[in-house]
């Protein structure tokens, strides 16, 4: 069978990948928004797969609970982003540096 | 066990915000004082309630998701409390700045629910959840300026920072959750007591993510730069709340998680804290000095507290713990002053936000450059202000634990601090003000800020009551 | 009388004042209100100097309240015949305090006095503690009303002073108050008295001393960590002048007796050399330094850190002492006292002078609104009488007998020579000669000689206010300096005790310190 | 190899290609198509984990709504392309570093420790629907609760944040009409009459 | 009897501070009757006192009150009252009094009346103190107030730049001797744990260990603390090196040039050492230095006077040269001659300065004597006063000076002491130089042709009555003191105060085998047969006759052959340039130690302090903390990416630490 440990190298990938996206796109806030769902999907793959090879449930119902936070998370981001857009014209995340130093 | 009367503070609330609710709808906008006041209402009650169910013991319900403790208590008061009087800051606030919304107080009460479900999660998944009710509020309440480019990016930045923390966070627990099976509190603090901690790699693993997520929270370095930026952005009112009541709630997830649930892995979470808590007692004072923004200034001042609340708690002691949670709800106390205080000299369309804001206080008020000069002293650490209590408190449990030099860091950059403390000082004090214009606020705002001011210095002649509380609190809930 | 608790009074009844004083306003009278309150709490005072017993070491007026239970820390009032004097100076000199002030701060009246009755009520605070973080608590809060009063009364470069005093001194108690926690965790008391008893290994107690030298090394403040207060001195209004010579640098004396000695006496003992270097310096370098400063404030802020090379000279001087009384018959420890009676004396009797020496600036300031020494010359053709209490206040500077200054120098140099070391003592008399020479220079400069310029020929002599001012310090000057016993005599018990306990070894108990390396 | 294993290698593989596919590409509909296409994946390697109902509820909710909210919102927002992803080939290599120090120091754990078990310790339950849907309404209420609360605070934010009446629009007041009177639309104006000499 | 004692020294402070409190109240009559009377009362209780002590012996040591109680150490302020501090209160008294008259006529003109009768009145008190003192303490007390009172006195024009300059000059060179006798009384206290005079004297005897310098350099206690007396000594009374600020001392009125500056201040020392004549006595090394010490300035400083025209300097450097031979006394272990000359010194020298002081107002302050000449016929008194005052200073037999001066010289001649070869050479050097210089001014200003100008000349006139009387008075004992040799020096007088270690004390030299025996005046009291057999010796002896050939040459010169003194001039510029510049000794002070201390000052202010304590260390921290935070501030970007990096590495950092170096 497959070893509880290759779910979760997977899940660490997607994991890395979408850490890696984070900084490897400074143009858009879009893919951003994406990764952070890529991460919250990493996290629900090591959930669900614990929940199986423990047999218990909860972890399931984590994930549950998680793709109903990510979904409003999403909604909440997406709102952020419409309004940024409406202010600046742009989403470009290297011209989002009104505040520094 | 489901025993739902448990939760009847936070039950109470969440009823009384949908029917605010329903009633702002059908307000007009000239009667948003209704919402306001309910709101008002709604958060001194649920205070009572929370107040009246303490001193029992320690129980759980909910089917074991909620606990039900002193700790619990002292935080859900303090944040109730603290909300009820950064309601008042806002208020003028919001007001000039045509901001007079219901929606606003609606978040905020939103978020103070999501607070509350920290302050009494028995259970990693209802920590998730409250932790992810207070930020969904705060990134919509941070963004609430809608027109405002700033206010945007600031929210921008804090949503995409605070959902990747969530991530590790989450993270973090699903690997407490592969490695214990559980994840309810007791469950997986009955995991860590059988291993040796420092041995095993994936739990440690897990703890650095989940430490992390935490020290988001509190914007310790390096999870710190959502600070400046989000509390420049924010509007006043809203870096308010922000930089003072959600610190009670991060200090309750570190209470719930780190110390209740992962008490016995201490040594191995007291290395990143010191580690985390030392670098941002050292960058937020030394970057402070740098800031002439008051707005950013205090946000590299709240990363250095939060460094001490950190370090405090890295003791693992009830004294550590008990002097964190003392240092956070004076901290806490501090910082809405210092905010009020902004709000106040701002204008109709104008913030107030820079050095150059406070100059001349004393001349234009000397009441309120008084509380003013309170509040940043105790900041500071300046005895016979609160500050000094907290931060002696902090380092004695430090030195208790037997680090010396981290206290002595802690002791040397906070007189570094005290540099930028005394510059706004200087600014109301020694300086002439640029405009002369009287400063007006509403009774109300002007009577609860002057026993904000005031506080500082009773609660600094008489530490021993809060203290007491502290860690009785503390020893309640068998930390 | 002896049942209330006035020391109680003497510090909040200052504080509350000046909180009342500020609540009165400029416009009603508030430099009236805040003459009584000094006033009064100078009455309040009289009683410690007439109902204390001389015979008895122990502690008086003693008043005790448990306050922050979770710290054991207690509100724990007391004193004896060290700290009592210095009470003493302290209400008297506020008087004085709030009547320079009189007429010439005319900017934000209420405030300037409640800062100096504030500052009055802490100091009484500091030397009245018993308890180890109430002494610090008042140690450090005294640092804002003197910051607000440079800050905002001050001179030119009133920032940067203010920010430079307050940063140095804050810096040095911060590691006083990490010792002072390294205590209460090895003892788990802050009482005075309990860390006095308290047992400590030499490493810890070396560690200890070294932040206790640091904190009250910069209170009063010793070489090389001085630099503070000649700017603060400069930029600081007269009074600011006046509290700071007068008091503040008392408090960082008063605590090496209270601490240092009694409560790490072996790392005292191992490390006093340090301080007589430090002292020694302070008394040789500074006075050249002095030599050549042009403004007349700076000239006196350097002078005053001469003088109070005296006041650690003295009380370090016990351990030379008392090695040399075990080396030599006939030598004995009345050398020991006389070297911490000497510092003690020093300590009052500066306090007079150099706050009479800043007052008198004060008074020139006022006139000509300059403090460099090239712009005088020639006072005395046109105020005879300043001059007369300028040359009298200088001559005490100096240390002539018949007036305080004598005093404390002439014991500490006495006490010097019980030394094995006899460049001690003749280092320390080097004052004699230095002192002088930049005292009298600077009288020459500005008392002297015909007059310079047009705007010293349109002096006016002093008025009644400064009179009275300037004679109170005047006689308080010379009769201490004519007779000292009435100060001495309190203290005397008290040092005896002190030394008791600075020379037992707390490594090995029942040793003398030294004993058992 | 079982079917199994090669069914979770083929989706594992595709995942993260679609994954490193989402943060490459330049254009963000395709980010967002690479994005959905992990999703599917994965969903199909939560049915390998028995997890039926998540696996749809994840096909369902995220690429059903989510993404296609996403999706929406590219469409809306008008973006210029090009500039994009200038400079993308100067920071790739820092961030994949990184990106692959972390997934090395991962696996290395992941590796190690009590990870390497391949059967569940227990069997599934037989409906995974039912077993979920047993639990979410009893034991789970209180989050179940919490949950419905975020959603709110999530459509009033959204609400809050995006709903504007556009001061520029024009709108009919049907009621200002009817209320409308006579003397608001006409004026009458009193002349003098022409005479011959102005004309 | 010590209600009296207490009296005396309270009635002259009385005095002065009525008059210098209520000075405008009281006006000029009133302040000058109100010295004058403190000042009277004391000589007049001086007097009973004196008779009470010398004739009936009731010699008194006690406390007047106790000052401070130190340890075991009692601080108090006391008196003794015998023969020396007797003696010396009437000669105080005596001369204050005459001061004061003289005060009336001298300083009638001047704003500072009753300032300058106040000051005069304080010095009396003090000086009195000093001299009445049974300890350490009140004498050194004493010392400091007589100081204080010099330094305001000759500050006393306090427009002249010279004057200030002088005052502090004064008060500085007499706190370097200062610093060694507060050394030399810290020494005592240490080992003898007393500051009163007897109970040291008491144990002196005893013998401790020496005293280490440096590591490997020892010295006698006795002698250190000698010495270090000593040092003090030679600031008080004007020694060499310390003896630059009397010449410029003159600045002050003349009336406290008499005082203080010849009669009684500077004798301090002499009185001091007197005093401590059984601590000086133990220690050769000391009397071999005072010896060196006294003969240097007795002749070398004399010299000088010969070159000076100002006519008080003249006498000013005639008080320096007789301040050596006291010196050289008291280094012969002749500490009654040295106070015998002291005393006879007191009037003589008095009544010159004020004889001198008499001419400048004749002069209307003029005080240069190439301007004077042929004074005799105007100012017959004072002419004739000062020819007295002049030949008891040359040592003409039969005139006070002759006696003590002789005497000095013989016990010199007698001395034992190693440098006592050096001394007697000098000091009968010093005669000649005496002679010709006094004769020199005397003939200058008396005699010879009127150099001053017309408008002087017309108006010259002898001085008033309180300015003659006293000189009348002082003229008096400056002939007739010197009779008291007998009982003072040959007698047993200061028997029991000045200790000699002689046979007649009973000193045996096994007993004590570092000191050896000191008879000088012991030998000649062995040789002393009368009055008269004295002065038929000294017309025999050398110092006579070089006395003789001192005012015959001062004649020769200055009366009969002016070219001489211009030959003399154009042939030893070199040697008058050296004298005239005073051997460069205050060039040197100026530029050594004045200058020095000033540019030490300077560097130690602007290195030390303003570079590296305040720039280096304190700004520099601060600076660096700034730019540090300047620095850091930059981390904040603003971009989200490096935020998400920062996070990122955070955690990075941490899974390393745990995973590697766990």
């Amino acid at each position: 069978m497959i070893p509880l440990s290759h779910f979760l190298i997977v899940a660490a990938l997607l994991f890395a990948i979408s850490v890696a996206g984070m900084f490897i796109n400074r143009k858009n806030v879009l893919i951003l928004l994406m990764c952070i769902e890529m991460m919250l999907l990493s996290v629900n793959l090591n959930f669900v797969a614990f929940s199986h090879y423990l047999g218990d449930m909860a972890g399931q119902v984590f994930v549950f609970f998680i793709l109903t936070v990510a979904a409003a998370e999403a909604a909440i981001g997406l709102a952020i982003l419409v309004v940024l857009f409406r202010n600046r014209r742009t989403i470009n995340v290297q011209e989002l540096d009104a505040m520094k130093g | 066990m489901v025993n739902i009367a448990i939760a009847t503070p936070e039950i109470f609330l969440l009823s009384t915000i949908c029917l605010i609710l329903l009633i702002d709808l059908v307000l007009k906008d000239t009667d948003r004082m209704v919402t306001y006041l309910l709101s008002q209402v709604a958060l001194l009650a649920t205070a009572l309630l929370v107040f009246s169910s303490m001193g029992s013991e320690k129980i759980t319900g909910l089917n074991d998701m909620y606990v039900r403790d002193d700790l619990g208590g002292v935080l859900k008061v303090s944040i109730l409390l603290l909300t009820a009087g950064v309601f008042v800051y806002a208020r003028k606030y919001l007001r000039d700045k045509k901001l007079w919304r219901g929606e606003f107080f609606l978040l905020a009460l939103f978020a103070v629910l999501g607070m509350m479900v920290m302050a009494s999660a028995n259970n990693l998944l209802v920590v998730y959840l409250g932790l992810e009710l207070l930020a969904l509020s705060m990134y919509a309440l941070v963004a609430f300026n809608r027109d405002d480019g700033r206010s945007t990016e600031a929210a921008m930045k804090y949503f995409v920072l605070g959902a990747v923390a969530s991530g590790l966070l989450l993270y973090g627990f699903s690997m407490l959750y592969g490695l214990s099976g559980k994840l309810d509190i007791a469950g997986v603090a009955a995991y860590i007591s059988a291993q040796n901690v420092m041995q095993n790699l994936p739990l440690l693993f897990a703890l650095v993510f989940v430490v992390a997520g935490i020290s988001f929270k509190f914007g310790a370095v390096p999870f710190h730069m959502w600070v400046p930026d989000v509390y420049q952005g924010a509007p006043t009112a809203v870096t308010l709340f922000l930089g003072s009541v959600p610190k009670v709630a991060a200090l309750a997830m570190l209470l719930r998680v780190l110390a209740e649930s992962l008490g016995v892995a201490n040594p191995a979470w007291a290395q990143m804290l010191l580690v985390f808590g030392l670098l941002s007692v050292f960058l937020g004072n030394i970057v402070a000095i740098a800031q002439f923004n008051l707005k950013r200034m205090l946000a590299y001042s709240t990363i250095a507290h939060m460094g001490f609340i950190l370090l405090g708690s890295l003791s693992g002691s009830t004294e550590g713990y008990s002097a964190a949670l003392f240092y956070t709800i004076t901290y806490a106390m501090m910082a809405a002053g210092g905010f009020a205080i902004l709000i106040l000299l701002g204008k109709e369309g104008v913030e107030a936000e820079t050095l150059d804001d406070i100059k001349g206080l004393n001349e234009r008020s000397p009441w309120y450059a008084f509380i003013m000069m309170l509040l940043l002293f105790s900041m500071a650490g300046i005895p016979p202000t609160v500050g000094f209590y907290a931060k002696l408190s902090i380092i004695q449990a430090v030195m208790q634990a037997g680090y010396l030099w981290p206290a002595i860091i802690m002791v040397v950059m906070s007189v570094i601090g005290a540099f930028y403390y005394l510059r706004a000082i200087k600014m109301m004090y020694f300086d002439k003000p640029d405009n002369a214009e009287p400063i007006t606020a509403e009774a109300d705002f002007n009577i609860l800020l002057g026993v904000n001011g005031v506080l500082m210095l009773v609660l600094g002649l008489f530490p021993g009551t809060l203290m007491g509380i502290c860690s009785a609190a503390m020893v309640a809930s068998q930390l | 009388m002896l049942d209330l608790p006035i020391l109680s009074f003497l510090i909040w009844l200052p504080v509350i004042g000046g909180i009342g004083v500020l609540i009165v306003g400029d416009r009603f009278g508030a430099k009236q209100f805040a003459l009584g309150i000094a006033l009064l709490t100078f009455l309040f005072s009289l009683p410690l100097y007439g109902s204390f017993d001389r015979s008895t070491a122990a502690m008086q007026f003693v008043e005790f309240l448990p306050w922050v239970e979770t710290f054991r820390i207690n509100y724990h009032l007391g004193v004896d015949g060290i700290s009592m004097p210095l009470i003493l100076l302290n209400t008297f000199i506020t008087v004085l305090v709030v009547i320079a002030g009189w007429e010439v701060i005319k900017y934000r009246v209420s405030q300037y006095m409640a800062a100096f009755l504030v500052m009055e009520g802490l100091v009484n605070g500091v030397f009245a503690s018993l308890d180890a973080m109430l002494f610090y608590i008042f140690f450090e809060a005294m640092l804002i009303p003197l910051f607000l009063i440079i800050g905002v009364w001050g001179g030119s470069r009133r920032v940067y002073a203010s920010f430079k005093f307050f940063l140095y001194t804050f810096f040095g108690s911060v590691f006083l108050l990490i010792s002072l926690i390294y205590l209460y965790q090895l003892g788990g008391s802050f009482a005075v008295a309990d860390l006095q008893k308290l047992p400590i290994e030499r490493m810890p107690q070396i560690l200890i001393f070294l932040s206790f030298l640091l904190a009250f090394g910069v209170k009063v403040p010793m070489w090389p960590v001085h630099t503070w207060l000649p700017d603060a001195h400069v930029e600081a209004p007269t009074g600011g002048s006046v509290i700071l010579a007068a008091i503040t640098l008392k408090v960082g004396g008063y605590a090496f007796l209270r601490f240092a000695l009694p409560i790490v006496p072996d790392a005292a003992a191992q490390l006093d050399w340090l301080v007589l270097l430090m002292s020694l310096t302070a008394v040789v370098y500074i006075g050249f330094v002095a030599l050549v400063q042009q403004d007349m404030k700076k000239l006196v802020a350097y002078s005053s850190i001469a003088h109070m090379g005296f006041v650690t000279l003295g009380f370090f001087l016990v351990y030379s002492i008392a090695e040399f009384a075990q080396g030599n018959t006939g030598a004995n420890m009345s050398a020991a006292i006389m070297a911490v009676q000497g510092g003690m004396v020093q300590m009052v009797s500066h306090g007079f002078i150099s706050g009479a020496m800043f007052l008198c600036i004060g008074v020139l300031y006022d006139r000509m609104h300059t403090r460099e020494i090239n712009a005088y010359g020639g006072v005395v053709n046109r105020m005879p009488v300043f001059a007369a209490f300028y040359v009298l206040f200088a001559m005490a500077n100096t240390g002539l007998p018949g007036t305080s200054g004598f005093v404390g120098e002439f014991l500490v140099i006495l006490a010097s020579f019980s030394t094995n070391n006899v460049w001690i003592a003749m280092l320390a008399a080097t004052t004699l000669i230095v002192g002088a020479a930049y005292t009298l220079w600077l009288v020459k400069r500005v008392i002297f000689g015909d007059i310079k310029n047009s705007a010293v020929a349109e002096l006016q002599d002093i008025n009644q206010r400064e009179f009275i001012m300037l004679a109170l310090l005047a006689g308080a000057v010379l009769l201490l300096g004519i007779w000292p016993q009435p100060l001495t005599d309190v203290m005397e018990v008290s040092i005896e005790n002190l030394l008791v306990q600075a020379l037992q070894s707390k490594v090995c108990i029942g040793a003398p310190v030294g004993g058992c390396l | 190899m079982t079917f199994e294993q090669i069914i979770f290698y083929l989706f594992s593989a595709v995942l993260v290609t679609a994954a490193v596919g989402m943060v490459t590409v330049r254009n963000p509909v395709y980010a967002a198509l690479c994005l959905i296409l992990s999703f599917f994946t994965s969903a199909a390697l939560w049915l390998l984990l028995e997890a039926e109902f998540l696996g749809i509820v994840l096909v369902l909710v995220y690429v059903g709504a989510v993404m296609v909210l996403f999706l929406f919102v590219i469409m809306m927002l008008d973006l210029n392309l090009d500039p994009l992803k200038e400079g993308f080939a100067r920071y790739a290599p820092v961030g994949f570093l990184v990106a692959a120090v972390i997934a090395v120091e991962m696996i290395m754990v992941l590796q190690s420790g009590p990870f390497q078990t391949t059967t569940p310790a227990a069997a599934a339950p037989a409906n995974n629907t039912e077993a979920l849907g047993a639990i979410l309404y009893t034991d789970y209420v209180y989050p179940f609760e919490i949950a419905a609360v975020i959603l709110v605070v999530a459509i009033i934010a959204a609400i809050v944040l995006t709903l504007r009446r556009r001061p520029d629009a024009r709108k009919q007041d049907i009621s200002q009409q009817v209320q409308v009177r006579r003397e608001d639309r006409v004026r009458l104006v009193k002349m003098k009459a022409e005479t011959k000499e102005q004309a | 009897m010590e209600a009296i004692y207490t009296a005396i020294p309270l009635a002259s402070l009385f005095g002065a501070i009525v008059a210098g409190l209520f000075g405008k109240k009281i006006g000029r009559a009133g302040a000058h009757w109100v010295t004058i009377l403190g000042v009277a009362v004391a000589f007049l209780l001086s007097v009973v006192v004196a008779y009470d002590v010398m004739s009936n012996g009731n010699t008194y040591n006690g406390t007047v009150y106790t000052w401070a109680v130190i340890g075991d150490i009692r601080f108090e302020v006391g008196f003794l009252l015998d023969n020396l501090s007797t003696m010396m209160m009437l000669v105080v008294t005596f001369v204050s009094l005459m001061v004061h008259i003289y005060t009336i006529g001298y300083m009638h003109e001047d704003p500072g009346y009753q300032r300058f009768f106040s000051y005069i009145s304080l010095f009396t008190f003090s000086m009195l103190m000093l001299v009445m003192s049974n300890n350490f303490m009140q004498l050194f007390f004493g010392w400091e107030a007589v100081g204080l009172v010099s330094y305001l006195l000759i500050g006393f024009w306090f427009k002249k730049e010279t004057a200030i300059f002088a005052n502090m000059k004064a008060f500085l060179v007499n706190r370097v001797g200062d610093f060694g006798f507060l050394l030399g009384i810290a020494a005592i206290v240490t080992f003898y744990q007393t500051l009163d005079y007897q109970e040291v004297f008491d144990v002196l005897h005893i013998a401790k260990s020496p005293l280490v310098l440096l590591p490997g350099v020892e010295t006698e206690l006795l002698t250190f603390i000698a010495v270090c007396l000593f040092i003090g000594a030679m600031g008080k009374s004007a020694q060499v090196p310390l003896h630059v600020w009397l010449p410029d001392s003159m600045e002050g009125p003349t009336p406290i040039s008499a005082l203080i500056h010849a009669a009684t201040m500077v004798t301090a020392g002499i009185f001091m050492v007197a005093r401590m004549s059984p601590i000086f006595e133990m220690s050769d090394t000391a009397l071999n230095l005072i010896l060196v010490v006294g003969a240097t300035t007795a002749f070398f400083m004399g010299l000088i006077g010969v070159v000076q025209n100002d006519i008080k300097r003249v006498v000013a450097y005639s008080t320096l040269s007789q301040l050596g031979y006291m010196t050289v006394a008291l280094g012969a272990s002749a500490y009654s001659a040295a106070v015998f000359h002291l005393m006879t010194h007191a009037f003589f020298k008095a009544l010159l300065f004020l004889a001198a002081g008499s001419v400048i107002i004749a002069m209307h302050h003029e005080q240069d004597i190439r301007k004077m000449g042929g004074l005799k016929k105007y100012m017959p008194i004072t002419y004739w006063t000062s020819l007295i005052g002049s030949l008891a200073l040359i040592g003409f037999p039969g005139f006070s000076g002759f006696f003590s001066k002789d005497l000095i010289i013989e016990a010199v001649h007698h001395s034992d002491q190693a440098a006592a070869g050096y001394a007697y050479v000098l000091v009968l050097l010093g005669v000649f130089v005496t002679a010709f210089y006094s004769f020199r001014m005397f003939f200058l200003v008396f005699h010879g042709e009127e150099r001053m100008d017309d408008h002087t000349m017309h108006h010259l006139h002898e001085s008033p009555w309180v300015v003659t009387l006293p000189l009348i008075m002082l003229a008096i004992p400056s002939v007739l003191a010197g009779y008291f040799l007998d009982p003072m020096v040959v007698g047993d007088f200061f028997k029991g105060v000045i200790h000699v270690n002689d046979q007649a004390h009973g000193f045996v030299k096994e007993d004590n085998p570092l000191v050896s025996a000191h008879l000088s005046i012991q030998e000649i009291s062995a040789g002393y047969h009368g009055v008269m057999g004295f002065i038929l010796h000294g017309l025999m002896a050398p110092p006579f006759w070089l006395a003789m050939s001192g005012l015959a040459a001062a004649w020769y010169v200055y009366m009969k052959n002016d070219s001489i003194a211009d030959w003399a001039y154009e042939r030893f510029r070199w040697l008058h340039s050296l004298l005239d510049n005073k051997y460069y000794v205050d060039d040197f002070n100026q530029k050594v130690f004045a200058k020095g201390s000033l540019n030490l000052g300077n560097s130690l202010w602007s290195l030390g302090e303003r570079l590296v304590i305040d720039g280096l260390i304190v700004n520099g921290s601060a600076k660096v903390v700034g730019w540090f935070a300047g620095v850091a501030r930059h981390l904040q970007t603003g971009y989200l990416y490096h935020y998400a990096f920062s996070m990122v590495v955070g955690i990075l950092l941490m899974i390393t630490w745990f995973l590697f170096f766990n």
